[in-house]
């Protein structure tokens, strides 16, 4: 049988007719007449009659590919759930094809010119640093053209990778403005639909910076825009789960409207794209009875270290100890696991003693961005790593917190 | 003549996807959503401009203090509730379906936004089953279990506003095929479904907790009836539109199916600038129009006799928010007078035969509402009479939509497959409801009841009271007697029914507190004194009479004196004084007797006594 | 010179007079009359004259450690900033002597039966499993005299300390209240104060828990109990750093009165205490590009490993592809760095993969909470892991999250 | 007479330890705290029960636009502001100060809620340094570097109300031994120290910026008078205080050092049953007492001639919070009358010699006054005046509180030493401010200007103005005379001054868009067109005064025709008609001729052509 096509079956005496969708070692998935799924061992499944199969549209992604015009807004799919779909007859997730019925609900859509490019499909826990600089080269092209960039990306590892061009971007022409949804585009609640209008007027505005385009609330009735180094993914599944931490969102957009919130970069003259990244570095979260081996083991060859200590930024004198076997090879990074306030390391002993271990403070650095920040400055400065690091350069340090 | 049923009913307990209550209030919160209808799901509405309309909708959602992340679509769903597919599982065998060997859940898309997620989650979990009926068995196409919706507050200004309490309540729903006869058939059917409904642990048992549709044909297209709220309105509901279809068939035939051609909206209103109608002259202040249009041939079809064509007409611009029709079968009404009837009639051109419909909205809502007039009338008049309808709360019918397309459906790829393994099965063996026939049985085997008393406990719904109070109560038939007869006695007296909880707790073998009397806080029960006091029924039914109907604590009914039951010597005397005043005989003693004490008695010593006394010429 | 001597001595040609405070390889810093220190380069600081060193008073811990008595509450000092204060000679940090100057501002206090024991003096990021038995233990034996039971502690690992604690008591007579402060309790602005005095009246509960006392704001107004099991710090200093993560506090203490927020459980009537924990857990936070290993390195060995992942609980293929060699010796379980929210892993297909490799799904449960929890169960039922974990113990998982 | 100065001037720039700006507005959430005086930090106050008091107090926060976490207390102080420390060590340079090696911060507790931390953060940047005036060298103790307090806003009811605003400013101490001799001496010692604190490019310059408190002695105490806010107050505020010992002395002198016996209170309140006061109708009707009690000796003391005993006795009322305390030698006042009054002295059995004093306070309050103004009498007659005493804005001083005991300080553990480096010294070297003298030789030296000009700029604090506008100038003399004589003269024409900044704009090279008469949109300046159109002095003048008296704009001075210097045949023309019109001469030429003509001229071509039309008897 393949998938969709027609067949008689007998089930525990009875006979049906449906539509084969999909089969497992144990159990046959078929489609009733009445749009319901059903699911039966194979053993109690007997199929009568297989009807002729349709033609299957041929699906490809290459040919609804199309290339960025010029002076418009290009938007470029990398996948996730924004850029997915159910396949209604399978009920299989597939990139979405037509990304126009995405944004055909967008206000006053006609006074935007919009341009696709599918560039990626793939769910953004896999996404990786070999992707920012594919994702960066594309929006720079965009940009070259005139185009501002919407890029729709996962939503799990979002904030890494606005991060990451937030800082490759040295200097930019045009916003470029990640978007994603926590709820799939397939569905009629799906956030996606004004997660893009809201994308499309941020897009829009005099800004030279990275940003995130998600849900204000749980409401449909605002669109915040998030500074790219600053902001978290706090909750695991809602639309409001990304905000920006311990600083206000860039701009809101409720209404066809764009309200400036904070600071936004104006563009640059130029585009300048420093598309290297040193991935040796790593990431990692203390806690208490953590074991010095470990934390060898994790450091040990790393160029960088961003370690997620206690509080204002401590870990354990077992862990400090390490620390100062390494620090000559690996440099030291904190942050905190606490995610809102500043790590400050004069307040206690330990702290002072990691200090003195060449462990560089990160301020309110959030521990992602400064992962993402190791990666970049190891690829472009790495002579100046520890000065840059502590260098707010991209809005990735927020100087007054209140 | 085709019927089926749909009858939906819900599980109380927790959601179905999320560990929410069944039961809850209002918060206070609410949040705001618009729903997008997404590629390829609206069905017919296509184009873009309808797109944007309802896109435009929004749906306001107050939060309820049973609801949660789920209920909010911010969440996908937990997995599913065991109980309620437990449930599911055992009234499908007990309807005899076949059981699937996976329970898999769908996505039917709603757009309305009742519910959040803009769909419905359902699936699929028996199949193939049969209910025996006196008419033969009718065939059960599918039971499901699915989430029940958002509860509608209110709709205004293109704003609908629900309630998150009754959304992801589990609801079962069973689907016959069109194997129904008739209106009486389609109620037995429904009574017989409804019994293993009612007879779950966890049935909810609420207002609106049994929702029932009725799909129905007599061969002028399919109609489909939605929200028939009780059992005993289906009949009803199905006589009325069998009358309303039959009434439609007549007038078709009148016109020979030549549909007559309704004329165009004229503007009257000028008729009544001076108009005594207080209802016509505030539509006019507020700018609306009356407007007028010939219906060629329709005179006395209207409104006459069994004709209601006038209603069919009203039904469509209710629909459009256009509040009355008005027609000449009507006229003289609304404080019109015969001077503005007859400028309306000279203004629409009727002639004798013809009838005028007269509308009062503004211009652009009447020019609208013209077409749909006029495509009404165009399907009413050539039997197409296919449509959804909605069911009256008074056993009528109303137009409604269309019917819908086919649903859009697919997986519910949240909630990973569940296996209904041999294990599910053998335990929810004990679950399955047994039929109407073998409770029956069981009555009158176990309890030595009457099959008349057997039915009428089944048919009086007190078959779960009788089942739990049987145990406490040692006399099976004296407890069938109190339910059945004496209760309602008590309660015709009282003037106030009792709820069946009150019932448990007056005759429950111990009172926890839950009192029909707030002021009696003992523990004690009626029973358990009745037991200790070795009271004979008579006293028993005193005592339940003074603590219902006179409100005696039950810690004061061991202390009542007319509670010790007259003994022989005392009857004798009774019986004295009662013959003493007049004619006494077998026939009016115990009505006599009664009047002349208030103690309990037992009558037939009171009867042996007086026989022996007449006997021993004593009197 | 001996800290705390007075010394005549020159600086610069001029003649001072002041209390030698400190000195370190290039500075001496000394006391002046005006009660500021000054740090001056030890060659261009001349000793004058050094008068005769005034007697010092000896420090001695053991000198004031009082035991429990019965039917009150017991404080046990563990160290951390509440319990400890500066030396106003030196400016050195050391534990409180005299802790009673600590609750002197408690409203009422004369109603309450206060003890107090130093059971610790450390620094709370050095706390370990071998630490939280400590505790417990001198709870227990507090709580058999008839005593509930506070707990001063450091606030950089107090939620992994009363999530151990809340594991480690089945069952429990009396509160087991942990308070710390933000501000150290020798400034005038101390959050301990009252955060102290918000403990003592949790303390008064009918309660069987283990709770957490502190700020419910910046305010000094209101004092929150949060559970053990849902806690986190979520901000490096600010006083209402600690917030119970996706539910509300259990009770509020203002004004001297106490309202209940949420269920508290009652007290059983016997102390259960399980003091058996097993260290052989990890927690790894996943981030982008995560090399398989380092997580490899990380896992193997260990008996559990609490993954951090992204989204409702997702990781690279790469790390799946190692979780999958690894999963027959080490269970996975599955946290979301997103800190809100439930993991769900039969969303997207990545978790549907994680299931299948056998990694057990956390729900809500914090990643920090859980890593003690497995030590708990490992200790004490290591044959019901998996199940035990996906078990709401002791709140540690929030059913209904709103 | 021994005579020390503080003086705490603020930087402006971004705060102490954060990144918030000086500069802000309130935001309007607000919070709320208590601070508790921790083991020992309370000096003299020490029983629990003042700890309880303290501890109740609330301190109100409102949180400014220019205030984060650093200020809320609830983040560790970032690191120092280098500007900040660099200006501290610059002027600790310029005073001659040794500076040390490291700076290190102290906490000073202070726990009346002006700090939300409850300490201040200070630190010895300079110490042992000395200031050149007229009296010899004055030598400074330290120079210290410190965050400002939050500016109170309300005190009532036991809670302080505070805006965070201001904490956190940074703020310089510099205070000097009591090395100056008299008021003059110390107002120039304020000067001349006030000199290199205003030479700062980042003295913040508001209202209030700079603090002075005086540290003054006589021989009876050290009296410490606190905020005498402006610079010239110094002298007076020092004057008064002088002053009011001498005449304590007298009075003490008057005792012989033997204190009179304040009399017990007397309640007197039935007195003033019928009183025309309205002041004391009204104090009795809230429930006041009147009383009264004798000073005996007194009268001719309270206020009298040089004498103010009332005064000091009414200070210590006021700290309580008592209004007023009335005496004898101020009546009769307060609408008292006669008899009133003399039933108050029969009710105190005052004699002649006795003064009287009456209170209208509560009971209580009044009791509790009674044991401190006999305290304060026994030290006034003992002539110990040491104490705290507040500077008032006209120049006089008032009782304050006792002198404080010593401060709290321990080290400020969460800000790392800064080691003040050779590389840091060299770097703000161009920073140091010179001292007036290097400053009045500069000036004589590379502008040519006399020594009258330089010392004239100096005084009238022209200096940075004169600098900033020299380089555009290409004339120092001719700046020197605009600023000097042209531009007083003008504002006296006026009637209004001109800021520094209007100056600035009207005499810089570019004007920048701000500019006195905002019609005036040009970037021309007047200068630019002086020096493309060669005007000479006395056209630039009559620009000046066009612009600046009469409003012509910017733009249309080239045009005017004034502007056009007469030559030499108009001004023969004018001598001309000058001549015929009367006696006409050397001395009154240039101002009858400056009537005829609203033109610029050269008054020295002028005068030469009529010397020479004389001469040649042309007149």
């Amino acid at each position: 049988m393949l998938i969709g096509q027609k067949v008689d079956f007998s089930y525990k005496g009875a006979e049906y007719t449906g539509t084969f969708i999909s089969s497992s070692d144990d159990a046959i998935t078929v489609k009733l007449g009445s749009g319901y799924n059903i699911t039966l061992n194979r053993d109690s499944f007997k199929v009568i009659k297989e009807y002729p199969p349709e033609s299957m549209e041929k699906d490809s992604l290459t040919e609804i590919n199309q290339e960025c015009g010029e002076d418009g807004i290009c938007i470029l799919t990398t996948g996730g759930t924004i850029g997915s779909s159910v396949d209604y007859k399978t009920g299989a997730v597939k990139p979405v094809k037509d990304i126009s019925y995405l944004y055909n609900f967008v206000n006053n859509i006609d006074q935007f010119k919009l341009y696709h490019e599918n560039i990626e499909n793939m769910l953004s826990e896999n996404v990786d640093a070999g992707k920012w600089l594919t994702f960066a080269r594309k929006a720079r092209d965009a940009m070259k053209k005139g185009n501002s960039v919407i890029i729709f990306h996962g939503t799990d590892t979002m904030q890494y990778s606005a991060s990451a061009l937030s800082f490759m971007f040295e200097e930019q022409t045009e916003p470029v403005i990640f978007t994603g949804s926590q709820r799939s585009s397939d569905r009629p609640s799906s956030d996606a639909f004004l997660n893009i209008e809201g994308s499309i007027h941020f897009a829009s505005m005099e800004m030279g910076e990275v940003g995130i385009s998600m849900h204000t609330g749980t409401s449909d009735d605002s669109v915040s825009l998030y500074r790219g180094t600053r902001t978290r993914k706090m909750h695991t599944s809602s639309r409001n789960a990304f905000i920006s931490i311990g600083e206000p969102c860039m701009a809101k957009y409720s209404n066809g409207k764009v309200s400036q919130e904070s600071y936004i970069k104006k563009p640059s003259e130029n585009i300048v794209l420093k598309d290297r990244l040193d991935e040796n570095v790593g990431l990692i979260y203390f806690y208490p009875g953590m074991r010095g081996e470990d934390f060898y083991n994790l450091s040990y060859n790393k160029k960088a270290v961003i370690i997620m200590g206690t509080g204002l930024g401590h870990v354990s004198s077992g862990i400090l100890a390490v620390i100062k076997k390494l620090s000559k090879e690996t440099a030291f990074f904190m942050a905190s696991q606490c995610i809102y306030g500043n790590v400050n390391m004069n307040v206690y002993s330990t702290g002072r003693d990691l200090l003195d271990a060449g462990v560089i403070p990160l301020g309110n650095m959030l521990a992602e961005t400064a992962m993402v920040k190791a990666m970049y400055i190891l690829g472009n400065y790495p002579d100046d790593l520890n000065k840059l690091m502590k260098t707010n350069m991209k809005g990735e340090i927020e100087e007054i917190v209140r | 003549m085709k019927i089926g049923l749909e009858i939906h009913f819900q599980l109380k307990g927790n959601k179905l996807f999320c560990s929410c209550s069944t039961e809850g209030t209002e918060s206070g919160s609410a949040f705001q959503r618009k729903l997008t209808p997404v590629m390829g799901e609206m069905g017919m509405v296509d184009s873009a401009v309808k797109y944007e309309n309802i896109r435009n909708r929004e749906f306001l959602y107050r939060v309820s203090s049973n609801s949660c992340l789920v209920e909010k679509d911010e969440e996908p769903p937990h997995p599913v509730n065991t109980e309620a597919l437990n449930t599911a599982i055992a009234i499908s065998e007990a309807l005899n379906c076949k059981i699937l060997d996976y329970a898999s859940f769908m996505r039917k898309i709603v757009i309305d936004g009742s519910n959040t997620s803009g769909f419905q989650r359902t699936g699929i979990i028996g199949m193939d089953g049969y209910i025996q009926t006196s008419g033969g068995p009718v065939r059960i196409s599918t039971i499901t279990l699915e989430e029940d919706a958002c509860r509608k507050i209110s709709e205004k200004h293109g704003r609908a506003e629900y309630s998150l309490d009754r959304l992801g309540i589990p609801l079962i729903e069973i689907s016959t095929e069109p194997d129904i006869a008739d209106p009486e058939h389609a109620l037995e059917t429904a009574k017989a479904i409804g019994h293993f409904v009612m007879s779950m642990n966890n049935f909810r048992g609420e207002v609106d907790s049994i929702r029932q549709d009725v799909n129905f044909s007599m061969g002028f297209g399919r109609v489909e009836i939605k929200g028939v709220s009780k059992l005993s309105f289906i009949k009803d509901t199905l006589d009325y539109e069998i009358k309303r279809q039959e009434s439609l068939k007549e007038i078709s035939d009148l016109f020979h199916g030549k549909p007559p051609e309704i004329g165009d909206f004229i503007d009257i209103t000028d008729i009544f600038n001076n108009t005594g109608s207080s209802m016509i002259k505030k539509a006019i202040t507020s700018g609306k129009s009356v407007m007028c249009a010939r219906l060629p041939g329709c005179n006395h079809l209207m409104k006459y006799g069994n004709y209601r064509l006038g209603r069919e007409l009203a039904d469509v611009a209710k629909n459009m928010g256009i509040g009355g029709l008005m027609h000449s079968d009507e006229f003289p009404a609304y404080g019109l007078t015969g001077e503005e009837l007859s400028q309306i009639y000279s203004a629409a051109r009727k002639m004798d035969e013809d009838a005028v419909i007269v509308v009062i909205a503004d211009r652009d809502s009447t020019e609208s509402l013209s077409p749909l007039l006029k495509e009404r009338m165009n399907k009413i008049i050539k039997l197409d009479l296919a449509e959804t309808r909605a069911a009256t709360t008074n056993g009528e019918t109303r137009y409604l939509r269309p019917l819908a397309g086919k649903e859009r459906m697919y997986p519910e790829t949240d909630i990973p497959l569940i296996r209904i393994t041999e294990d599910i099965l053998e335990n929810i063996k004990s679950m399955v409801p047994k039929s109407l026939d073998e409770i029956k049985k069981d009555l009158i085997k176990k309890y030595k009841l009457s099959s008349v008393e057997a039915e009428s406990i089944i048919n009086n719904n007190l078959l779960s009271l009788f089942m739990s109070l049987s145990d406490g109560f040692k006399n099976p038939s004296l407890l069938s007697r109190i339910l059945l007869q004496v209760m309602p006695e008590f309660e015709k007296k009282r003037g106030t029914k009792l709820t069946q909880e009150e019932i448990r707790d007056i005759l429950g073998v111990s009172i926890s507190g839950g009192n029909i009397y707030r002021r009696d806080d003992g523990i004690k029960s009626i029973i358990g004194i009745a037991r200790s006091r070795g009271w004979d029924r008579n006293t028993l039914e005193l005592a339940l009479s003074l603590y219902i109907l006179n409100a005696i604590p039950v810690s004061e009914l061991e202390k009542r004196p007319e509670l010790v039951p007259l003994n022989e010597a005392e009857i004798r005397g009774i019986i004295n004084e009662l013959s003493e005043e007049g004619q006494l005989n077998e026939k009016n003693l115990i009505v006599m007797f009664r009047k002349k004490t208030d103690h309990s008695f037992d009558p037939r010593l009171v009867m042996r006594i007086f026989t022996e006394m007449k006997k021993s010429d004593k009197l």
